[in-house]
């Protein structure tokens, strides 16, 4: 079985798997490069610890770290293992550390890289198997803050849609565009250091909900945003929003998830009679 | 083997396997319902659809323009009383979605937004930005999380369903990070596993459209219906084949080619509409598969652009300028300026035709039950005949909520009574599961790569079931797919480890694509005809004497499958001429 | 056989070295120290101004020499960093609204600076700088 | 879970933040100018404690002093569990300790500077 060798294993010395580019379609003669690629490995069955393995192999040159990916797996090494479904940078799937920065595979632009590039998975996550990581932490923490409406007033579908205004939906919009990919767990350092913390993206739908004028569930939420795990575990480092694909901005979520919670806690500490809603 | 007992279960937690869950979980709250799917439910493939989802909400519309623009876009093979129902259905669950927080845009009042769309008569397509289809998952899966009875399976590899008394009483599955094998035992078992794209080379599809459930279906037994069907969406990114959404020629984009001409007037879409001013159901707002067929006419007439990534026609949209486009089409903008190089406002993009979705599917009827008693279906992997030859734009995300709902409540009504499930004897089904896995996995003769067979595969559907088709290149083609199946036999699998095998899982999904393949091969084959999405340059008129019927194509074993058909369901629109000229009423 | 995640420790003493943004986010971080310094000077400031005309004067004396200078670099780097790291992050903390659009990140931020200017501006002209 | 009371440590913590971003640097400088030998003439005894025993300079610099050094606590709490210091209540304490007394002695000795 190939894993592990030293050495760059090429589309040329491969065993007999014939030369077949597993994705998209690719008419025409694009220009072409040799991408190099160093992987990290690692397969439970037969590793105790992940190493590296070099691989080369020949990607259009508008192409994207996926592609080279995609390659290696049709014609080079079958073994190689990843998560991938959309390209085109919207499911989420394909978060991993390229070059030492969370990003999706699929929207990593080889016109960006020059020699070798190094593909790890996730950082913050325990490595399943080669670049699978485990997300069961974060599937977790999305449930926990519960994202999803609690509707201010339920009404039954017949009397029509809630009354959105644009404004009103432009409040939440952005934060409603986070596609789970959780290379803001990979980039926050406050992740990586206390592990039960709810963590960007989930606070960031927590906000998100609360923002929406059609909801009245904050209070709910609050519970579990307002602890210390929840915002206060955040310094504000703001890499979450640097690497955001979608360009969320959940250190801006959390910043302001700070000042209302701190309002609250005013209110409820400090005005008599205040509930701190 | 581990045995998991659940009262439903589903597999696929796309859109349609979303809303089954959720409609199960609230009708009836004791239900077990277990939702399998090989991906996190927002991984699926409904997050990558752009445009937007059509229902009447607007006083200007009503429910017969969408029914009579249903059936006429599906070139009368859709069954009328489920569109019919269909229609009636798709504003509540737009609504529904709304009151579960889907971000749809919104006019200045409150009130819900809907855009144009191809081959729609009336403007009724909600739409959250560019990005509905994601809103749409997303805000089902945020949902689903309120209801502690989905026990979501995730990252579970469906295998087979398994059969016993002439129901289907559950499924085996590999749970993908250890390699285990599970079987579910249930009462009644519902697929959504998306379409099968994947079966050609340039499509649309995110990796996973690979068709599993519908070879499983195939294989239990059940017929897969109309799968020559093939949608080409006109506008897709010439290197990735990612999809720029209808709405960009809603919004008021124009197809040209290289000498600048509006070619689509050519085709019987004409006359030509004031650029900036997209008038409905005409030119560039005509049915997906007169435009694709258009951009075939044009490349065989040689006035296709070349470009290096192969021939394309433009889609103009520097007229909408960059506010609209930044406002309307923010993911078109990114998408081909990220992966093209091209900037939409200042520039036309190269687009060609490329494979998007699958009109057929396993057979179902209004109530999204299968032939098989105990198996339902709903959404992609479905043909309920409410697409008919050709899906118009937009109506596919409701399909998903419409029928994936009423899958839910009828197995809720199948589930009512029955009879204990012998458990010794859906064993058996399971151990099959198991055998042919292990086989796979010792394997000692084998000499076909995996990647090789899928790439004959998917050149051979490209070159012989593409927009256009002929007699003999279907014989070809079903000659190719029915060796490659033979081959595939013998493929190997190079990794023989349990976790997160993917090696393995992408021999079984190329499996399922050739099941699929088969059905799509032989179906198109058989209909000697040009209807909708199947073009025929041997038979290039609608037949409805002989093929007014929908294709029901049936596995048998190592044997070619048998193909039959069954009749279209027509109540009050008879077969007539689909006009999108200028001039059509 | 089956699972076994490997998991990768965090190192808690060295993990800002994986990337430059980290080091960033620290130096931002260790403005505190020169701050918190410089205010405790603060501290001591107002004692001596409270002991009287020489203890202040002496006070005022004690502050020439080189460390007192290089000191006082330090803080003045740390404060007009910590600065401008926390005029950028308003715009995070508190986006502004108006209608449907959001007032762009600079615009608040530059508002910052310019209330900055006229703000040190005023405190040197009420302390005779300028 | 219960709520985090961190708001009482988090709001001062802001505001001093806001502070020092405002008045530290201009008064570093003007104590620099100090330190290199140009008192500025604001800095002279007479116009400084004319300020400190005024009813508007006293909580001004009250203000300045108390806050900004909580805020630096504040950071410096979290700094240091930045850099592996996990004893978080023994820092946290010795750190918000010293601020208050800090922000004590500043008010005992602006009291005892009455308008003069
Ligand atoms: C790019 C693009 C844009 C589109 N835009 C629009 C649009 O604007 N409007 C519109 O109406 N339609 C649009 N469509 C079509 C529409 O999005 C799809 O038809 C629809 O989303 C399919 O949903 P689904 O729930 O059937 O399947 P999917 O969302 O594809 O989900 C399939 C599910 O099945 C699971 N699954 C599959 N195989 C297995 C297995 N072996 N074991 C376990 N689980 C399995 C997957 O994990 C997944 O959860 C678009 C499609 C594409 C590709
Ligand atoms: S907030 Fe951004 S980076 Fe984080 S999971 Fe969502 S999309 Fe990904
Ligand atoms: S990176 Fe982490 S610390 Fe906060 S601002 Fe982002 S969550
Ligand atoms: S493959 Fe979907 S986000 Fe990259």
């Amino acid at each position: 079985m190939p894993p592990a060798q030293p050495g760059t294993v090429s589309a040329a010395d491969a065993a007999p798997h014939g030369g077949a580019v597993a994705s998209p379609g690719r008419p025409g003669g694009s220009k072409e490069r040799t991408v190099q690629l160093e992987v990290l490995r690692y397969n439970p069955d037969t590793d105790t610890e992940a190493s590296f393995q070099r691989y080369a192999v020949v990607c259009p040159e508008e192409g994207v770290v996926l592609d080279a990916l995609n390659e290696v797996k049709a014609s080079v090494d079958p073994t190689l293992n990843y998560r991938w479904s959309c390209h085109m940078a919207v499911c989420g799937s394909c978060g991993m550390m390229i070059n030492g920065e969370p990003k999706l595979a699929c929207h990593a632009f080889l016109r960006d890289y020059a020699g070798v590039i190094r593909v790890e998975p996730l950082a913050h996550f325990p490595i399943e198997r080669d670049l699978v990581t485990a997300p069961d932490d974060f599937m977790e923490k999305l449930k926990r803050v519960k994202p999803y409406l609690i509707p201010k007033e339920s009404k039954p579908i017949d009397a029509g849609e809630y009354k959105q205004t644009p404004a009103q939906l432009m409040k939440f919009r952005q934060y409603s565009m986070c596609i789970n990919c959780m290379l803001c767990y990979a980039a926050c350092p406050e992740y990586g250091l206390t592990p039960r913390f709810i963590g960007p993206a989930a606070l960031t739908l927590a906000h998100r909900y609360n923002q929406d004028s059609r909801d009245g569930g904050r209070k709910q939420r609050q519970e579990v945003a307002a602890t210390h795990e929840g915002v206060w575990e955040c310094t504000f480092v703001g890499a979450c929003s640097e690497v955001c694909p979608a360009h969320v901005d959940p250190a801006s979520a959390l910043q302001q998830m700070k000042i209302a919670s701190s309002v609250d806690w005013i209110v409820e500490h400090l005005i008599p009679g205040g509930n701190g809603s | 083997m581990e045995t998991i007992t659940t009262d439903v279960a589903i597999i696929g937690a796309g859109g349609a396997g979303l809303r089954a869950a959720i409609a199960l979980a609230e009708t009836d709250p004791a239900l077990r319902i277990a939702l399998i799917s090989k991906v996190y439910p927002m991984r699926s493939h409904t997050c990558a659809a752009e445009g937007g989802a059509a229902g009447v909400i607007k006083p200007d519309d009503s429910f017969d323009f969408h029914f009579h623009d249903t059936v006429g876009g599906g070139d009368w093979l859709s069954d009328q009383d489920c569109v019919e129902y269909f229609v009636n259905e798709a504003p509540k669950e737009l609504l529904q979605l709304e009151h579960w927080g889907c971000p749809w845009n919104r006019e200045a009042d409150g009130s819900v937004a809907v855009r144009p769309f191809g081959g729609m008569k009336k403007q009724r397509t909600w739409f959250a930005a560019d990005k509905s289809g994601f809103h749409i998952l997303h805000t089902l899966f945020q949902t689903s999380l309120q209801f502690p009875s989905i026990v979501r399976y995730d990252e579970y590899f469906a295998l087979d369903l398994l059969v016993d008394d002439g129901r289907c009483q559950g499924l085996t599955a590999m749970e993908m990070r250890s390699g285990q094998l599970r079987q579910f035992h249930a009462k009644a078992v519902i697929i959504a596993g998306g379409g099968a794209g994947r079966m050609f080379p340039f499509s649309t599809n995110g990796a996973i459209k690979t068709g599993d459930g519908m070879a499983m279906a195939y294989r239990a037994g059940a017929p897969l219906k109309d799968m020559e069907f093939i949608q080409y969406h006109p506008t897709g990114l010439p290197n990735t084949g990612s999809l720029l959404t209808e709405a960009c020629r809603g919004e008021g984009g124009i197809l040209v080619n290289k000498h600048g001409r509006r070619y689509l007037q050519d085709y019987g879409m004409g006359p030509e509409t004031p650029v900036g001013q997209p008038q409905l159901k005409t030119m560039e707002l005509g049915p997906r598969d007169r435009l694709s067929q258009a951009y075939w006419h044009e490349l065989q007439k040689g006035n296709t652009v070349s470009t290096q990534w192969g021939e394309c026609v433009l889609l103009d949209m520097r007229h909408l300028g960059a506010k609209k486009i930044n406002e309307r089409l923010p993911l078109v903008h990114e998408l081909a300026e990220s992966y093209l190089g091209v900037d939409i406002v200042k520039d036309p993009v190269p687009i060609r035709p490329v494979v998007h979705y699958m009109m057929g599917g396993i057979s179902t009827n209004t109530r999204a039950a299968t032939p098989l008693p105990g198996l339902f279906a709903a959404g992609e992997c479905a043909c309920v005949s409410l697409n008919g030859a050709n899906r118009l734009g937009s109506n596919s995300l409701v399909e998903l909520l419409v029928f994936g709902r009423s899958a839910a409540l009828s197995a809720i009504e199948h589930i009512q009574g029955l009879p204990a499930a012998n458990a010794a004897a859906l064993n058996v089904g399971a151990e099959a599961t198991q055998a042919r896995i292990r086989e796979l996995f010792s394997r000692s003769d084998g000499s076909e790569s995996m990647s090789g067979l899928r790439k004959e595969m998917t050149d051979t559907m490209e070159k012989n079931v593409g927009i256009y088709r002929t007699e003999e290149g279907l014989k070809e083609g079903v000659a190719k797919i029915h060796e490659l199946r033979e081959r595939y036999r013998r493929v190997i699998l190079t990794d023989r480890t349990n976790v997160f095998n993917t090696d393995l899982f992408q021999v079984l999904e190329l499996g399922s694509m050739l099941d699929c393949a088969e059905a799509v091969t032989v179906g198109a084959l058989a209909r000697k005809e040009s209807r909708g999405a199947h073009q025929r340059l041997d038979y290039p008129d609608r037949d409805d004497t002989n093929y007014l019927r929908h294709t029901m194509v049936y596995r048998q074993g190592a044997e070619p499958p048998r193909v039959d058909y069954l009749d279209v369901v027509i109540t009050r629109s008879p077969p007539g001429v689909r006009d999108y000229s200028g001039d059509h009423k | 056989m089956s699972r076994n995640p490997l998991v990768r420790e965090v190192s808690p003493t060295s993990w800002f070295f994986r990337h430059p943004r980290y080091l960033r986010y620290m130096s931002r971080e260790i403005t505190s120290i020169f701050v918190g310094a410089y205010c405790v000077l603060l501290v001591v400031a107002v004692q001596r101004l409270a002991a009287g005309r020489e203890a202040w004067e002496g006070f005022l004396l004690a502050l020439q020499g080189p460390a007192s200078i290089a000191f006082h670099l330090l803080a003045l780097v740390a404060a007009v960093y910590h600065a401008a790291t926390w005029f950028n992050a308003t715009q995070k903390a508190m986006p502004l609204q108006i209608g449907e659009e959001f007032l762009p990140g600079n615009v608040i931020s530059g508002a910052h600076y310019v209330a900055w200017a006229v703000l040190s501006g005023g405190v040197l002209f009420l302390a005779g700088v300028i | 879970m219960a709520k985090s009371h961190k708001p009482v440590v988090w709001f001062p913590f802001a505001a001093g933040g806001t502070v020092i971003a405002f008045f530290i640097p201009v008064i570093v400088l003007l104590t620099l100018l100090a330190a290199l030998g140009h008192v500025p003439p604001g800095l002279g005894y007479d116009s400084l404690r004319a300020f400190a025993g005024s009813s508007l300079g006293k909580p001004i610099i009250f203000g300045v002093v108390a806050l900004s050094l909580w805020s630096s606590a504040h950071r410096l709490r979290c700094t240091c569990y930045d850099f592996g210091l996990r004893a978080d209540t023994l820092v946290a304490t010795v750190l918000y300790v010293a601020a208050l007394a800090g922000s004590l002695l500043v008010a005992v000795y602006l009291l005892g500077m009455p308008a003069a």
